[in-house]
């Protein structure tokens, strides 16, 4: 059942995936990649971590996409397709891909060819949260740091006058 | 379930978030490439977590973490695309040269 | 067999002339601009003065002159002890197994007096003579850095200090050459100091391959326990060790054919520069070649010493018969100084004592004499703002009289002459290539020796040339020009030692000779 | 002032080396070493020795030595003081090599008269061939000192001492005795001007005249004969040596004699007749017999007097005449004045041409003479050697007689055939037709220079008879009739006016031609070639890693694109083929 429910996320994730990295439109491309993070949302919950799916869809589709397409439109992105979204290096790109994917995916495959996963649930927002305040508080509090510290990094970066180096 | 349909899927996607990052122009899609790129690898940390059942949550834990880096990470990246925009004009990382070696041929020592 | 004697004087001496120029130099750079200026050549006499006395010092009494007994006798058959003092010996790198370990013998006290007297003499003719370019206070510093470093190379018992200090002399050297070098021709110096410094720190680099090596198969950088037990065996690695340290070195002496950097760089820098370049560094090829290549791997010397005597011979031949070509003053001395390194080369290769003492004495003999003629080519060059034979002219004779008597006397003494010290040399060298060590093949010997005796004619030639073209000919063509000043009083004062050293190891060489005892 | 210094000084080492000479007269045999130092298995250092041939030549040094000195009072004006402080380290080298029982001693002493040498015949500077001949005698001589120096230590290390007096000839493996005694022959036949080294004497002439008188006739070239006495027994323990030894002399001999009578200025015709009378004192030398070593150290005393004489009178003729070539002097001789004016030049020049003649009752005759008895003993005892030298000396002594003639009659005579007017040298002259130089004016030197001249002519005469008078009539009488031989041609040909010069005799047999051909110019090219190859072949190297590490650094550039994406593209394509690597090799 999970299984299943698990093979149509990823297929969903794939072709979507695909299509945020070939899209000719940029805002389609945007598009599709809410629906691949969704997709890979539902992965998650296959996968027994309904927490982190949640947080998937909170962050990302709610926050990070809504900030690509604010960025896509302060940079005058064009709605239309594009011929030349692609620069001349993809079919090596493509290759280069190709090769890290036959090579990731073989060594997957001999590792882990025979390893199940038993579906337990243990994703929970309870085990979760206690997991980060009891054990990770350290490491937790330390990425705050860091958040703080990109957010100072942004606006800094956007306070700059062009042409100022 | 099997442990490598993750992993496979994992793999796939990172490695379009690879081709997005090599091939696309626009510095937006780069950003969105490297987005996939880091759900692959929040994939991994889930499978394995669902694989070990460590007790601790641990790859859950780092996928929450790593999320929020993802977060950071775009703030930062879409900051610096709108300065590259507000210089050039445009979002183009394949355009944006200005680190390239200057063409100017210098006295050789000998 | 080298044994240590613990003698704290000496020790503290030894340190004190090691540490000296380089706290003066950090004190002189520190003082302020004008002042250092105005100050630095009398600063730097003083400082390279109180070196020169401390070296002094250091030539033990024990197996010295003062020691020296005429009639022939010979030492007491313990004079095969070859007796290290002002030893200091602490670790220094121990994760390595680096110590810095200094000590002197008779190998090394009479270079390090020679250097600290060529030091002392180029210091003391700055008083009054300096490059145009001014910039005396860092000027004398680097002398000063480059005395602490040959001195500290010439008294390193360690293999990676022996290295260090040995780097330590280039960059200054660079900069000397660099900087305060011909200001007619900037392109011309930078070329030649770029040149000098890549190769050398070439040679060094392959130097310290060789040294790595040694490491590896005698477990030690420390010179005097490979010296008492030496890494034997002539194939494979300790082969390919003597070789890298052969060929580094001889970068450094230089051998034909990797001379190439010497010409330029002594023509280009400035007198002190090539005195100094002359007389002092290019013994630190050589003395590394004694000190290290022939007691560390005396198999795989024996091995590649017929490869080494071959090609000092062929730098002999060659450096004689490219001076004879040579249009510039400056640069027909530098490439002397290939032809007498090969003399010194080729005794080395013969492995026998009257080889290894020629090539000693003949260390001293060339620092001294191209050291005096490299003043005096600065002298002209100064006077003529060229070093161009044609634009010089013909006839210093009539024009600087005193100058050219005295050019043609060190031309005398470089080129050879019996009862000046440029002969014992080159003379022991070919006795030892007439009777080298039995371990080597003696009819190649036997041509070299004829070849490097051909090549004292040939040196002859050469000088003689120079002489004729510069010194003699008809003083109407040439009349002296307004600013032609015949020999200044500094100028004599600064020559005067070296002459007198030159005539002085000239008839009697046991001075240097008894010194080193049957070696 | 320091000129006055170094006149003093001159005259007084001279006189001082008469007096040890006076004072060591009659002293027993002994030697003494100092400053010696141990090398390996011999000792190296000096060692001084006293004995009857050190004495000899002491004396014979100090006597030509003062005469040399006090004529240059006269004779030399500018640059005196470089001259005598010269003149006097030469003749502390002279001494150095006379007293000299180390081998080393003797070659510095050896070599230091040759930088001695160089130096006074580079005297006036200012002239192009007293240049070149400096140089031509410094290299040839060194050239062969190069050899001396091989044979002293062939024989030195042979013999396992550098010592003269412990040169045991019999202790010496005989192979190793010949090479070594042939290469001291090269020093040898370098430093005495014998053939093949002979053309650098004739070109050291234009050194001033005294110097040539000194170095270059009584002391200096006469080294070698001096050399090859003090090692007689080493020397004549090895046949071939004293073979090859033979044939060189005299071969040189004849050759120069030759050579003397084309030559057309005074001191090139002293010059040679030096060399000719060297090679007889090495003929008599390889005779290898005491009465050969006698009689060449006999002829080399007369020889220091009568040619230091000769040369001393041609140095009055340069000096007052200022030229001594027959062309020059012929403008004041066709008048008959040159006689007249220097009478006392004239009386004393002739007596030194009949003693280098071997006109009997001179001293020449005498030491010539015992020579010619040396190789007539040697002969009859059946030695083919002996027979060789007695024919070369004997066709030497004509040849001798004939040039001394030559020279008498046409420096100081006008020809009697043609009275005033044209003989071969005025033939030959642009300026005969001109005026006859005003020789009003022209006299005798002063004092200063003639008493040397008078005290020489009169050892040239007397030294005849100091080895007590014990002639071989037949001898006698047959040296006369060569010199007799000798002498009817040139007067004959002069009372013609004429004086062939065949071209080969003029050229001195091309051999100057020859040896620049076979040797200056080679080396010229290899000078060159090894300029050429250490800028275009050995320099070319180096400059070839700078350009090319430059040039790579100029293709690597190219690869900083600017481009975040290229680089990111080649970091995973780094990454995939490291881990293809990594799987390779863990595999």
């Amino acid at each position: 059942m999970t299984t299943a429910l698990f093979a149509v996320a990823a297929v969903v994730a794939v072709v979507s995936a695909v299509l945020v990295v070939t899209s000719r439109r940029i805002v389609h491309a945007a598009l599709w990649l809410v629906v691949t993070l969704g997709a890979v949302a539902g992965c998650f919950g296959a996968l027994h971590a309904e927490f982190v799916a949640l947080v998937q869809i909170l962050v990302y589709v709610g926050a990070i996409v809504v900030l690509v397409l604010f960025a896509l439109m302060l940079t005058k992105a064009p709605t239309n397709p594009l011929p030349t979204l692609t620069t001349a290096r993809s079919p090596f790109a493509a290759a280069v891909a190709g090769v890290l994917a036959l090579l990731l995916g073989t060594g997957v495959v001999i590792a882990f060819g025979k390893e199940k996963i038993k579906p337990v649930p243990a994703g929970d927002a309870e085990t979760v949260g206690t997991a980060i305040f009891k054990t990770w508080v350290l490491p937790f509090e330390v990425l705050s740091v860091l958040l703080l510290a990109a957010l100072i990094g942004a606006i800094a970066l956007s306070q700059r006058k062009s042409g100022e180096s | 379930m099997p442990l490598v349909l993750p992993l496979l899927l994992a793999v796939v996607l990172f490695c379009l978030g690879v081709y997005g990052v090599l091939a696309r122009r626009n510095a937006v899609t780069i950003l969105m490439s490297l987005e996939l790129m880091l759900n692959a690898v929040n994939l991994n940390l889930i499978a394995f977590d669902a694989w070990r059942l460590d007790g601790l949550a641990t790859g859950q834990t780092l996928a929450v973490f790593v999320i929020t880096l993802a977060a950071a990470e775009i703030g930062l990246g879409l900051a610096i695309v709108l300065l590259l925009f507000r210089g050039h004009g445009h979002v183009d990382a394949d355009a944006a040269r200005d680190l390239a070696e200057a063409d100017e041929r210098e006295e050789s020592p000998t | 067999m080298i044994t240590v004697a613990n003698d704290d004087f000496a020790a503290g001496v030894l340190l004190a002339i090691l540490a000296l120029p380089v706290l003066a130099a950090l004190a002189l750079w520190a003082l302020p601009v004008q002042l250092g200026e105005r100050l630095a050549a009398l600063y730097g006499a003083v400082v390279s003065g109180l070196v020169l006395v401390g070296s002094l010092l250091l030539w033990t009494p024990a197996n010295g002159w003062i020691a020296y007994v005429s009639g022939g006798e010979t030492l007491a058959p313990g004079e095969q002890v070859k007796p290290l003092h002002g030893v200091t010996d602490v670790p220094w790198i121990p994760s390595l197994g680096v110590r810095f370990h200094v000590g002197v013998d008779s190998i090394s006290v009479p270079l390090i007096v020679l250097t600290a007297l060529l030091t002392f003499l180029c210091c003391v003719y700055s008083l009054k003579i300096t490059p145009r370019i001014g910039r005396m206070r860092s000027l004398v510093a680097l002398l000063l850095v480059i005395e602490a470093g040959v001195i500290g190379a010439f008294s390193a018992m360690d293999l990676v200090l022996f290295f260090v200090c040995f780097e330590i002399v280039l960059i200054p050297m660079w900069l000397i050459i660099d900087i305060w070098g011909d200001d007619h021709d900037a392109p011309g110096r930078k070329r030649a100091a770029t040149t000098f410094v890549l190769m050398t720190v070439f040679g060094s680099a392959l130097m310290l391959l060789g040294f790595l090596l040694v490491f590896r198969q005698a477990g030690t950088f420390d010179l005097v326990q490979l010296t008492n037990s030496p890494v034997l065996d002539g194939h494979g690695v300790p082969l390919a060790a003597a070789l890298l340290i052969a060929v580094g070195l001889a970068v450094k002496v230089p051998l034909w054919p990797l001379h190439i950097w010497l010409p330029d760089a002594h023509a280009k820098a400035p007198t002190v520069g090539s005195v100094i370049l002359a007389g002092v560094l290019l013994k630190l090829g050589t003395y590394g070649l004694i000190r290290i290549l022939v007691p560390v791997l005396p198999d795989a010397t024996v091995t590649i010493a017929p490869y080494l005597g071959g090609f000092s011979t062929v730098a002999i031949i060659a450096g004689s018969l490219a001076c004879l070509g040579q249009t510039d003053v400056k640069r027909l001395i530098a490439y002397s100084s290939v032809g007498h390194m090969g003399f010194i080369g080729l005794g080395i290769a013969t492995l026998s004592p009257a080889g290894m003492k020629g090539a000693l004495f003949a260390n001293i003999a060339h620092g001294i004499i191209t050291g005096l003629l490299f003043f005096l080519a600065g002298a002209i060059k100064d006077r003529h703002d060229t070093s161009d034979l044609a634009t010089i002219g013909r006839a210093l004779y009539a024009r600087l009289p005193r100058i050219a008597a005295l050019l043609t006397f060190a031309c005398l003494a470089s080129l050879g002459l019996p009862g000046l010290a440029g002969f014992w040399g080159e003379m022991l060298v070919l006795l030892g290539a007439y009777d080298p060590a039995d371990s080597l093949p003696r009819a190649t010997y036997l041509v070299f020796m004829v070849l490097a005796g051909l090549g004292t004619v040939l040196t002859a030639a050469y000088f003689l040339r120079l002489v004729r073209k510069l010194c003699q000919g008809d003083p109407a063509e040439h009349p002296a020009g307004a600013f032609a000043v015949d020999l200044s009083r500094i100028e004599l004062i600064t020559w005067t030692p070296l002459i007198t050293l030159t005539v002085l190891l000239g008839v009697w060489p046991g001075l240097l000779l008894h010194q080193w005892g049957s070696l | 002032m320091i000129a006055t210094v170094w006149r003093v000084a001159g005259v007084g080492f001279s006189l001082l080396l008469v007096l040890i000479a006076a004072l060591l007269y009659g002293d027993s045999a002994s030697q003494h070493a100092f400053l010696n130092s141990q090398i390996g298995e011999v000792t190296i250092g000096f060692a001084v020795r006293t004995d009857d041939l050190t004495v000899l030549l002491l004396a014979v040094v100090g006597v030509v030595a003062t005469c040399v000195q006090i004529y240059s009072l006269g004779y030399l004006h500018e640059r005196a003081a470089s001259y005598h402080a010269l003149v006097t380290l030469f003749t502390a080298a002279m001494a150095a090599v006379v007293v000299a029982d180390s081998l080393f001693l003797l070659l510095i002493g050896w070599e230091v008269m040759g930088a001695c040498s160089y130096l006074l015949i580079s005297h006036y500077w200012e002239r192009r061939e007293a240049r070149s001949g400096a140089v031509k005698a410094f290299l040839m001589t060194r050239l062969a000192d190069v050899g001396f120096l091989f044979g002293i230590f062939v024989l030195g290390v042979g013999a396992g001492t550098f010592r003269i007096s412990a040169l045991d000839p019999a202790q010496i493996d005989p192979g190793v005795l010949t090479t070594g005694t042939l290469l001291l022959l090269v020093g040898v036949v370098g430093k005495s001007a014998q053939v093949p080294l002979q053309t650098w004497l004739p070109d050291a002439m234009p050194g001033p005249s005294p110097v040539s008188a000194l170095i270059h006739a009584a002391t200096m070239v006469a080294a070698g004969v001096f050399l090859i006495a003090r090692l007689y027994d080493v020397f004549a323990a090895s046949a071939t040596t004293m073979t090859v030894l033979a044939i060189v002399a005299c071969v040189t001999m004849l050759y120069a004699a030759l050579c003397a009578a084309a030559a057309v200025e005074v001191k090139r015709v002293l010059a040679w007749s030096t060399v000719s009378q060297l090679a007889i004192m090495f003929a008599a030398l390889s005779l290898g017999t005491h009465e050969g070593r006698h009689a060449a150290l006999f002829h080399l005393v007369t020889h220091a007097a009568f040619k230091g004489l000769l040369f001393l009178c041609a140095g009055v003729l340069l000096h007052q005449v200022g030229s001594a070539a027959f062309v020059v002097l012929r403008r004041y001789t066709r008048r008959g004045r040159l006689r007249k004016a220097l009478p006392v030049t004239f009386v004393t020049m002739t007596i030194g041409l009949a003693a280098l003649a071997g006109v009997p009752g001179f001293a020449g005759f005498f030491s010539k003479d015992s020579v010619l008895e040396a190789a007539w003993e040697h002969a009859h005892g059946g030695s083919v050697v002996g027979w060789f030298v007695l024919v070369s000396v004997g066709l030497t002594a004509g040849l001798t007689a004939f040039y001394c003639m030559r020279l008498w009659l046409w420096v100081f005579f006008r020809t009697p055939a043609l009275a005033g007017a044209v003989g071969a040298f005025e033939a030959d002259d642009p300026m005969a037709d001109l005026e006859d130089p005003d020789t009003s004016k022209l006299k005798d030197a002063s004092w200063l220079m003639l008493a040397p001249l008078v005290l020489l002519a009169l050892g040239a005469i007397a030294l005849g008879y100091v080895d007590g008078l014990h002639l071989n009539w037949v001898v006698a009488l047959a040296s006369t009739v060569v010199v007799i031989f000798g002498v009817l041609p040139a007067y004959s040909l002069w009372s013609r006016g004429a004086d062939p010069r065949p071209v080969l005799l003029e050229r001195e047999f091309g051999v100057d031609r020859a040896y620049h051909a076979l040797f200056v110019v080679p080396v010229r090219w290899l000078s060159k070639l090894s300029v050429l190859g250490d800028r275009d072949v050995v320099g070319a190297y180096v400059r070839a890693v700078g350009r090319s590490g430059a040039l790579a650094s100029q293709g690597f550039r190219l690869l900083q694109t600017g481009n975040v994406q290229t680089y990111l593209t080649a970091a995973v394509v780094g990454v995939v083929a490291l881990a293809v690597l990594a799987g390779v090799i863990a595999s």
